[in-house]
């Protein structure tokens, strides 16, 4: 398979998301110019964190009007897999490809650290490796990840699995002493109703190689390639 | 033409930076302060040649690009230099 | 060309003595520029040299000592005439490195001040050519209950992230401390490392006249005219928070742009040299790169790209506005090289061209508002052989700014509990992990270890190898003795190296002192700077690049001395790096030293008194403060034993190497209990340990609490010790197994203490929080 | 009562998220944009009897913590609710 990633303006983690595909799995991924229209024939686009475009009046907020955000969402509508990591989600978030908004950390502060995580549903492209109620370790580096979203949609994403990844402790229990950034439900990630677009505040892409700490992010990567294989 | 766009964040959206400011308001003897909303405040200097125009354009920025309508709530308004 | 030649008239009036002396200038100063132009300077080009002459640019005051510190080395790459030195760090990669302070406008907006200065010297590097990979820093506040102490570490923490985080530049560590002697003068200083392939270093030397110079980047404003070049050239007067000058906001999202497009840039080969803007912004680059090429420069400033219309030349000229750098490139070229930027995004325009004739030539609507001889700006530029003298031991100006503390516990502690409870919950004591958890430290995939642990260690992907990276600074001891303050200082950055595994191979430095005018804070300076040759020398260390901040100082009070150090390590096999936490239940505790700790100079000390030496009370000389033991005790530093911390670093690097120990921990603030107990805090669950002094009969307060050189704590696998000891005993190093790692978190000091591991951690992890509570702005 | 504070920052000083927003309301079509201030809009409720009071207390509010001199103007109105 061929992961594209996108790189906007301010993009940060492209290449570490690059490096793990690539140096680590052994993957094949190109980056793709957030001018260009093209998708390039890739199976999963990635949507790398960062500052796109500096961040400045609400994350992912221009990235969104990037012209390769239309090639993006005419993929996804067409069931191609779209993984938005951190600025990612954000952007996947404020153009609509996924519900709900990403806003200012509870302790109003960037918070850089491993946390724990409990795999939701584990049916998912995503998650397809994983087991329901496995526990991830992924670090997370955001100052706005605190997810919200209208109380009915709430209701509507746990009802459907939609929430596939939640802060939790290392014993595996959510709750307001494990959950970092005060989003609702404790929400890590979360997909689109029909399956092919997750995004997720952790980063996967910081958590390949046990010399940085640890491997989890791979169970994410290796279940998509899975899926496609 | 100048806009002027006010955005606040939506009554039942969690403002802890209005929380911390009213705390810090408080803990410097302002203690009348009884809540606090932080929002953005935009001023958009526009080439336009009527306040209509100007109204058209603040609609349609404000719309696609400058709130977020899940989380937040905006009005503007036109002023001529 | 655009005329209009009205908007240079303001540059193009002569500016007499009165005027030169509002710039700072000195009454000899300025006679030497009227004879070096052999005419009256004009407004702009006094502007120029008020700038140029600067003692933040022109280094006029350290200069004639800086020559002291070795910059030679089997490893270094060119450190001569460039930006900054490089380390060949093997396989073919260079590591550049540097450290600069922002300390002025740090105090007068911390946010800004602090983001622009992480920006300021990540540019520092990219203009060596090398891709700016990791960031540490060091940060010296006030006392905590000071009232702006609250208000100036949050800004100062949020703008360093703030910048740092939105760059994609990773801050894998730092050190924070906190004294009354910064109530009025912070410290913040950066250090950044770049890396590069050692064969594509980039110059600042322009070449080949006729070259066309390109700006790049950010567009010129009027912001920070004046800033941080004369900002940090003149001490802060009383109501020095009333002075007002233009602040610079600092644009990362620009700065990342910038850094891409230079890299392409430099990679296509197209680019002959490359400065920052640093200081003095366009005036310092253009006239440094034609002095470093022996040539001469003409600028067009109408072909400058502008955040508002109208500037005059002397606001462009000194426009320290953030984010912009300038190339010479190829003759021919320009277009290749205006792509790269234009896909960036970025503003690139040609405004002027290298010379043959040694001049620093500038235009503005067809006027000529600067023509000045290069050397003159630079090489030429005043430096002073200032008097140094060291204070009278009455002399106020030595203690100044060693108030006490007030707010804590003065009297000696009555036991080990006592003592440990108060001095875990002191912030210069406690985890900074409020302060990194609000850094990014993982982007780029590099960070090995991170903050938290003695030292940095990130890997350098595609070789197996690894760099460790520490900033160390201890002005306690600089204050004591300036010039053991600084050899401590050089140990100790060393060592914290050596206890990741790595081996140390280059220093870089950055001298904060208060004002040179003073003799007495120019011989603390003169002695650092020996301190600081004399350990380098004996480490066999070169010093790769450095900054001097002077006038430090408020109301005439300086800081107290403080040399930060910088210093890099090499690991050949990262995965033998080591932390500073044991690792399992059971394995064997030790102890590597060099000598008997001490209390001088050490946060016990200070917290529990008897820091100062004994200094006769005003008007009186009859009564001493102290008892004499004591004042020896806390107030003479020992001397260490160049050789011997040698032997030291050596051999925990062999250690490392072989695989011999788990866990390296040196003594530092809290010494040898604060030490045993951070090692006991691993992340993935806490440990606990049980051990005996070496030497209980001399006191467990300086056993315990000593610090300096040099202690180390290490932990090793039961059946290892052996050949641990024979490492060590070949060394000439005293090695002492003191007992072992426990697997209930408890601290068992062999009769004098039995302590919650966690109680003791939620303390000490709560300190700096806790600590800036309650103190609003 | 109600106080609303408009910041922004000062003319000289750098505007960078003005600068993006711009660009990016330029690149959605719409070209009258000439340039953007992005500020902060703050709303406080206070329990004071008088307009005179809230006056005082935003005048307050701002100098000591709200506004940064430095970087930001400032401007407030007092609105009964
Ligand atoms: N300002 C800072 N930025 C990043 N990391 C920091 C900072 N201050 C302290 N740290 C980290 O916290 C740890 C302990 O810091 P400190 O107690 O000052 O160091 P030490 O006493 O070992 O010299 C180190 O790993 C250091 O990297
Ligand atoms: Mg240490």
């Amino acid at each position: 398979m061929r992961w594209g990633i996108v790189q906007f303006p301010g993009s940060l983690d492209d290449r570490d998301a690059w490096y793990a595909l690539c140096r680590v799995m052994g993957a094949e991924a190109t980056l793709l110019w957030h001018r260009q229209r093209e998708l390039g024939g890739v199976q999963c686009v990635v949507l790398p964190g960062g500052f796109s475009y500096g961040d400045y009046l609400r994350c992912g907020a221009i990235a969104r009007f990037a012209p390769i955000m239309e090639s993006v969402t005419r993929f996804a509508a067409q069931g191609g897999l779209v993984l938005g990591i951190c600025n990612g989600f954000q952007i996947l978030c404020e153009s609509g490809l996924l519900p709900g908004a990403l806003v200012r950390n509870q302790g109003l502060s960037f918070i850089c650290e491993r946390v724990w995580l409990r795999v939701e549903n584990a049916q998912t492209p995503f998650t397809g490796l994983g087991r329901p109620g496995e526990l991830w370790r992924l670090p997370i580096k955001h100052g706005e990840g605190r997810y919200v979203v209208s109380g009915a949609e709430l209701a509507r994403l746990e009802q459907r699995g939609q929430i596939v990844l939640r802060y939790v402790d290392s014993a595996g229990r959510a709750g307001p002493d494990a959950n970092p950034n005060g989003s609702l439900n404790s929400i890590a990630g979360v997909c689109n109703e029909r399956f092919n677009v997750f995004g997720l505040m952790p980063h996967p892409e910081h958590a390949v190689e046990k010399l940085l700490g640890g491997e989890d992010g791979l169970k994410l990567f290796r279940s998509i390639e899975a899926h496609l294989a | 033409m100048l806009v002027k766009v006010f955005i606040t964040p939506k009554e039942e959206i969690l403002d802890p930076a209005g929380r911390a400011v009213a705390q810090a308001l408080r803990s410097l003897g302002l203690e009348q302060v009884e809540s606090v909303k932080v929002g953005k405040y935009l001023v958009l200097r526009l080439e336009v040649a009527s306040p209509a125009q100007a109204l058209q354009a603040a609609a349609k920025a404000c719309e696609q690009l400058l709130a977020n309508p899940l989380t937040e709530d905006y009005r503007y308004e036109v002023e001529p230099e | 060309m655009t005329g209009r030649p009205h908007r240079a008239q303001s540059d193009l009036a002569e500016a007499d003595l009165e005027a030169a002396l509002a710039h700072g200038l000195s009454a000899g100063e300025y006679e030497r520029i009227v004879a070096g132009l052999g005419r009256r300077p004009r407004r702009a080009e006094l502007g120029v040299f008020a700038v140029m002459w600067s003692e933040h640019c022109s280094y006029k005051s350290s200069r004639v000592h800086l020559g002291k510190l070795p910059g030679a080395g089997a490893r270094v790459i060119n450190a001569q005439g460039e930006n900054a030195g490089a380390i060949d760090v093997g396989d073919g990669w260079a590591a550049v490195f540097k450290i600069e302070s922002h300390n002025h406008p740090s105090f007068v907006e911390p946010y800004q001040g602090a983001a622009t200065g992480v920006g300021g010297i990540i540019r520092d590097i990219l203009a060596m050519g090398a891709r700016p990979t990791a960031t540490l820093n060091s940060l010296k506040f006030g006392a905590p209950q000071h009232p702006r102490t609250a208000y100036l570490t949050r800004g100062v923490v949020a703008g360093i992230g703030g910048y740092g985080n939105c760059v994609g530049v990773p801050t894998v560590g730092g050190e924070t401390s906190f004294d009354p002697a910064y109530d009025a003068n912070i410290l913040v200083n950066v250090f950044c490392l770049g890396l590069a392939p050692a064969s594509r270093l980039a110059s600042a030397r322009a070449r080949g006249p006729g070259n066309p110079v390109l700006y790049v980047g950010s567009a010129t404003g009027r912001d920070g005219i004046h800033g941080a070049s004369l900002l940090a050239s003149a001490a802060f007067t009383a109501d020095g928070q009333d002075k007002r000058p233009t602040v610079q906001v600092g644009d990362p999202f620009t700065e990342k742009l910038l850094i891409e497009a230079c890299l392409e840039a430099l990679e296509s080969g197209a680019v002959v040299a490359i400065q920052d803007m640093g200081a003095a912004g366009l005036t310092s680059s253009s006239a440094e790169m034609a002095a470093r090429g022996g040539l001469g420069i003409e600028l067009d400033l109408d072909r400058v790209p502008l955040r508002q219309a109208g500037l005059s030349a002397y606001e462009i000229l000194l426009s320290e506005s953030q984010e912009r750098m300038l190339l010479v490139v190829e003759r021919g070229r320009e277009k290749e090289v205006a792509a790269i930027f234009a896909r960036w995004e970025l503003a690139c325009a040609v405004i002027g061209r290298v010379t043959e004739d040694r001049r620093w030539r500038v235009w503005l609507g067809g006027a000529e508002v600067a023509n000045i001889p290069v050397e003159l700006l630079t090489s030429e530029a005043p430096r002073y052989e200032r008097t140094a003298r060291p204070p009278l031991p009455d002399n106020k100006a030595a203690s100044a700014g060693r108030g006490g503390e007030q707010g804590f516990e003065r009297r000696a502690p009555t036991s080990v509990e006592q003592a440990l409870t108060a001095l875990v919950a002191r912030p210069n004591v406690g985890s900074k992990r409020w302060i990194f958890r609000q850094y990014d430290s993982l982007v780029m995939s590099n960070t090995v270890v991170g903050p938290g642990s003695d030292a940095a260690v990130i890997r350098l992907k595609g070789t197996g190898r690894g760099l460790a990276l520490v900033v160390d600074s201890n002005s306690r001891a600089c204050w004591l003795d300036p010039y053991l303050g600084a050899v401590f200082t050089v140990i100790e950055a060393a060592r914290n190296l050596a206890c990741a595994g790595a081996r140390p191979v280059g220093l870089t430095d950055c001298l904060n002192y208060g004002s040179p005018e003073s003799p007495a804070v120019m011989w603390q300076f003169v002695r650092a700077v020996e301190g600081i040759r004399d350990a380098a020398l004996a480490l066999g260390l070169p010093v790769v690049s450095g900054n001097v901040s002077f006038y430090n100082e408020t109301a005439g009070q300086p800081i107290p001395p403080t040399p930060t150090i910088g210093a890099v390590g090499v690991l050949e096999d990262v995965s033998t790096r080591l932390t500073q936490v044991f690792k399992r239940p059971g394995d064997l505790v030790a102890l590597l030293r060099t000598g008997r700790p001490s209390l001088a100079a050490s946060e016990y000390a200070a917290v529990f008194g008897a820091v100062r030496p004994p200094e006769p009370p005003r008007g009186s000389d009859a009564d001493e403060p102290r008892g004499r033991q004591e004042a020896a005790d806390t107030c003479v530093l020992p001397s260490p034993v160049l050789a011997r911390e040698k032997r030291l670093l050596e051999t925990l690097v062999v250690l490392a190497e072989r695989r011999l120990i788990e866990s390296a921990h040196d003594l530092s603030d809290g010494g040898l209990a604060v030490a045993v107990l951070e090692a006991c805090l691993n992340p993935e669950g806490f440990l606990g340990a049980e051990f005996e002094l070496p030497e209980a009969e001399a006191g467990w307060q300086r056993e315990l609490f000593g610090e300096g050189p040099s202690t180390v704590v290490v932990s090793l696998r039961p059946g290892r010790e052996r050949e641990v000891a024979e490492l060590a005993g070949a060394a000439a190093l005293e090695f002492r197994l003191a007992g072992k790692v426990s697997e209930q978190p408890r601290l068992r000091l062999a009769g004098l203490a039995d302590l919650d591991v966690d109680e003791l951690a939620h303390r000490y992890q709560q300190a700096v929080e806790a600590a800036l509570d309650g103190y609003g702005r």
